[in-house]
């Protein structure tokens, strides 16, 4: 077992309890997608891709009254240390459906009845919390995409590490930690649209773990904001880019 | 829970008069916010199966049956035996569940109720190893959907933790890197009771154990899974609807709660308190 | 080798030559199929579910002038000795083939144009039998769910067993006897719906063990209508429970 | 068999006339009632099986291969080798034939044949043993559908049976649990010649070998396969019709009868009697 | 390593460096298919049905223009040393469009607009160069069938062994070469429909091994002509049964 | 290549168009016949992967990713290592991408890729066997497609290529039948570098590097690879139309020179030359 934390309260890479890994957020990366992102946060590389509004196929899945909202979490085969079999696993699937589930309370879907959003995640490197920087970039993508949205959302997770409560684990962070507390927001509205736990936190430490990965999500958010203004308004640099300041291994 | 949503015509007027009802304290069926539904277990009906049980939450009702067999541990958990949990929504349980591969609806339900034993170490799985790195036993869960009125979450969950909880496999004993089968059956290495709560939010109010009209109705899902020491397990938010920070508060309280309440319950169905 | 007759003439569960295994029947079962049964033969533990007349999906298999009759046979995982893989396995396909083509001569398929019956058969444990148990279970559903049928279904199997001829074969009596010959019959229409043989008989050993089968299957016929009887017009008793006499093991 | 029953429209005025013609004991191509059409065997044409027989009854037309390989016996019959029966309907064979994964027609027809084969013990499968429980013997045969008009079921069976009886399987010497291959080639352990009968019931007459328009008309079909013993060794009753209790031994006389004389031909053909 | 070339400079099977393996063309052998056409090339037995112009099923794919032209190639699972699974592999899939895409030029799919035409290549015996000889199989069928149709379209291959151009390489020179250069024309138009090289050539080899490839097809370009007039026009003879006259191993 | 094709709608009038430029010797994009788009080449991104090169040709931009895995030889080569090519034509690359099992196209394409690497030798394989018959290295290479503007076989091709160059694999000690992972890390056993070069028949006239619009209006298409020995090592003819004998030998010439100058940039962007 590795030490998590050291004897100056630091975690492995170098971070604080309660800091982000070093992120850096784009938009528009791709030429044929409608709208498409592009997010790193510690060693997660994941692109985002939107497709729509288009027509739906199979047609039968066309909804009167509202967009059909899709969506496609899917892991590059080099993405971890052991090759993932390309098909999609039980766990991409799971997440899939969470993150459009995520996604749905953001989008005015019923301004485009008939058609169908498509959002695909394409994870290029997997580090810890791959499905919240995911939901983070298909946010931006959709954005970039022109959907009508009523907030933008924002994912961010916070964990258990050696008795302590800290903010947004890493991949060996997660495996070797206690507990893993996955949170999305719309944060202008105040709404919770993921969470998940896997671990075990008594009820104090649950609160404490949620409010930690709020204040997370708060600062991705303004990054979001940011790297959307420097796109469309042309501001000459774009500032979401968090350098870290403690040491990495 | 999408299964068994589109067969009920949602009729605005009807959800209106729900929360009409909600606001009040009440529920359609007559039930309190926070009361479940009659919760019926009988276990050991599958004499093939090492354990198994079958749980109805009112007229939701489901079978879990447990298989034990020789396996071979994960690479990076060489000292740890084998969990896997699969879910099946027959098609004889609904008008809308089709056969064929499992639905994305069906692999959340499994792998929720998987996190939740796992997660809470309900089983001692470095106990199933037999020879590190090469023998262990493997833990099948098979769950079969028989009738779906509601809250499959909490039914699935009670009877995997069920049938777990009262199955028998055989003892083996371990000499010089070989295995033995002996004739005595003993229980499982069994550490915790996990009990998952679920909790529906419609329009401002959060109810328990939603049936198969209020799920239609509802706007947000929240599963929370907690174990004897009042630590919570395992979560799993669902539906296109949020929550807000306060609701999930108030879950948290209420997962505990009624998760001590049905834990109490379940060990008395099955002998063990 | 398991001695499977004794000095008595007695069967290891202690049954004579010509005795069924004890059985259960029940109706009515399930609350959201239109129809429902549940057996019990032996060890045998079977649901039955029909879902119909009702749409057929997809569309293009409509029949125009009769209703599609579609049946599923399927065993639970855990249902059998050693797990079993709950994808559908080839001796699943077969025998939901041959199920449907036993049921489909008593219904009046021409009364329902455009439409589907669903019969599901789901084998919760698994004994000798499970097809004909299946088969009685399926008929009891199809009634109760109120489908017009110009008979019932039932279904009984006899063998062949160190060399004398046996009814209703057990698992441990299938797995070491030398034959298995599965029949369904219509009882009032004289008619042979499903036949099977597995297994080695001499012609005359055929024809006995062929008039066995159909004498097992009047006494669960006797048995279907008492339960269903017992279901629509409340008889204080179902009287479809035979209890078995000789010593079980 | 329903493969290539739907191109062909089935007039009741055709099946009246059929009905006529059978009532006087006459087929409309001008066959008996008990008359097969002229079978056609063929072996040894794939030089890379182990064993091949092209087969035609009719205008119905396959082709069975023998392949031969190690194999790993199945935990309760440790001392037995394999036998795998597989059928493929190809594309080419009928304009209703596609693609795909076999069909529930398909699936029916491979475990009919190989139950006859299985059950009437054609080939002595514990001497296809190397190593008890470790090294057996696995016999693949698979059989590819060419051409359909009627029959499949004993066209499979006997290109299978053709097969099995001419192939050549190397030579294993087992010696100190180490197993060897020889140059030497030799016929697999083959006990008796399995015959399937195929009959089809229409209105009130039985007839044999059905041809694609018979089929397409044909109530109920009952296969009955024997062995050179006159013992009945596999049956399948197929067609959502029924046969009366007489009718089914008055199915059996014939099937023992017609069986004894395809076994003869058969035998005749590839050169064993 | 086998020698695959004697001191008298002739091959395994004792061919001259340019000379075709004994070969044999039948059409019209399947009663239900449209077209059919069966050859032996080497060791190669081959057999190609044409079904169509035909309703094109799933309706979707329709063409409003032309005809949907559908190629499958596939191995029977005895065809081959070792039993090949029957389900369609990567290898089978990709020949089945190339040579879908071979076929094409040479059919006037304006002919049959919302038609399909479906070729099937059932390979009972495989030897080198089943690709070419499959092609040359189909185009047979395809006449056979009475497809309207530009011209043949006819293939061979021709290798590198040891150092020497040669033409149609059998089996074992194919695992024992160092290159294989397949090649189908269509004749009279004087266009070059299939193209493959595996394995490595220079330059200069490539021009060689592909003229020697050309004239291969010519040779079999004769033999096509001439099955089919011998089965139109009943000559006596079907000259297409070209005896091999070196020494056989 | 027919994917991406569809969206276009293909009016005659601006093949016609086209055509014409081409027969004067340009193009509409205002390149010369036998001129590539930029070609950018990033490697080294994926950390977690052995070896990995981000391609893009003008808008077309791929991914690919090298793992190394233990595995066992094929029986008929048990002295060589094992080579995998996946290709993954994203659902983010374009609108006519699916997700789902991969296309026709998507397999032409690893197939091909997967050729113009084993035939032209560029690892030696037999470099990758620890044990004769038991333990060899597989190498998987994976290709996700991320944007698809035409010319995939060679952008996907180059990536590979630079991947496969780049790539640090664990060296293995092998002593006394025993294979031990030492702390050193090597490159692959690279012995040359092909290069493939696409090329397009549009009429009569003869492009390299179609993009997606030439691609939809192209009526044959050629692929051949080369190594550094300006041998031909892999060869590709694609599309519903054909060459005629003197295109192809104007496709040789065109791959040999367009290859050699390719191979330069690849080299100098990955730093081997």
């Amino acid at each position: 077992m590795t030490t998590l934390i050291n004897e100056q309260g630091l975690r492995v890479d170098g971070r604080r309890f309660d800091q982000l890994r070093p992120f850096k957020l784009e938009v528009g990366v791709l030429r044929n997608a409608d709208g498409s992102a592009y997010i790193e946060m510690g060693k997660n590389k994941i692109m985002a891709a939107v497709y729509g509004p288009k027509e739906v196929h199979p047609k039968h899945q066309t909804l009167p009254d509202r967009c059909l909202l899709r969506c496609r979490y899917h892991m590059s085969p080099f993405s971890v240390d052991t090759r993932k079999n390309p098909a999609p696993s039980r766990r991409e699937i799971e997440i899939s459906k969470i993150l459009r589930e995520a996604l749905e309370p953001a989008l005015i879907l019923g301004d485009y009845p008939r058609t169908a959003i498509d959002v695909y995640l394409e994870v290029l490197q997997s580090d810890g919390g791959s499905r919240c920087a995911g939901l983070t970039a298909a946010a931006l993508a959709l954005a970039d995409a022109g959907i009508n949205m009523r907030d933008l959302v924002v994912a961010c997770a916070a964990g258990k590490l050696g008795g302590q409560i800290v903010l947004d684990l890493s991949d060996v962070e997660d495996k070797e930690g206690d507990a893993d507390l996955p949170v999305a927001i719309m944060p202008n509205l105040n709404q919770v649209t993921l969470l998940q736990l896997d671990g075990m936190m008594t009820g104090e430490e649950f609160k404490t773990a949620f409010e930690m990965a709020l204040q997370g999500c708060k600062t991705l958010y303004d990054a979001q904001k940011a790297t959307l203004i420097s796109k469309y308004f042309g501001k000459a640099e774009p500032p979401q880019q968090e350098v870290q300041e403690g040491p990495e291994e | 829970m999408a299964i068994g949503k589109k067969p009920i015509v949602v009729e605005q007027i009807r959800k209106t008069r729900m929360a009409e009802f909600l606001s009040k304290g009440r529920r359609l069926s007559g039930r309190g916010l926070l009361d479940y539904r009659p919760i019926k277990i009988e276990t050991g009906l599958i004499e093939k199966a090492s354990g198994s049980a079958k749980v109805s939450i009112g007229n939701t009702q489901v079978i879990a049956g447990v298989k034990v067999e020789m396996g071979t541990p994960f690479p990076d958990t060489p000292d740890q035996g084998l969990l896997i949990v699969n879910t099946e929504v027959l098609p004889i349980s609904s008008r809308n569940a089709e056969p064929g591969p499992p639905s994305e609806d069906a692999i959340e339900l499994a792998r929720v109720v998987d996190r939740g034993i796992r997660e809470s170490k309900m089983i001692d799985l470095k106990k199933l190893c037999l020879l590190p790195g090469k023998k262990v036993l493997a833990v099948f869960i098979d769950v079969s959907v028989l009738d779906i009125d509601g809250n499959l979450f909490d039914t699935i969950s009670y009877a995997c933790t069920a049938a777990l909880a009262t199955a028998k496999i055989r003892k083996y004993d371990v000499a010089n890197e070989e295995v033995k089968a002996t004739e005595e059956m003993v229980p499982l290495p069994i550490r915790t009771t996990p009990i998952s709560v679920t909790m529906a939010r419609i329009e401002d109010v959060l109810i328990v154990d939603p049936d198969l009209e209020e799920e239609a109705l509802m706007d947000a899902r929240l599963t929370l899974a907690s174990d004897h020491d009042d630590n919570i397990c395992a979560g799993q938010k669902g539906c296109p609807g949020g929550f807000t920070v306060e609701q999930i508060m108030q879950a948290r309280d209420t997962a505990l709660v009624k998760g001590k309440e049905n834990r109490d319950l379940l060990k008395r169905e099955i002998g063990l308190a």
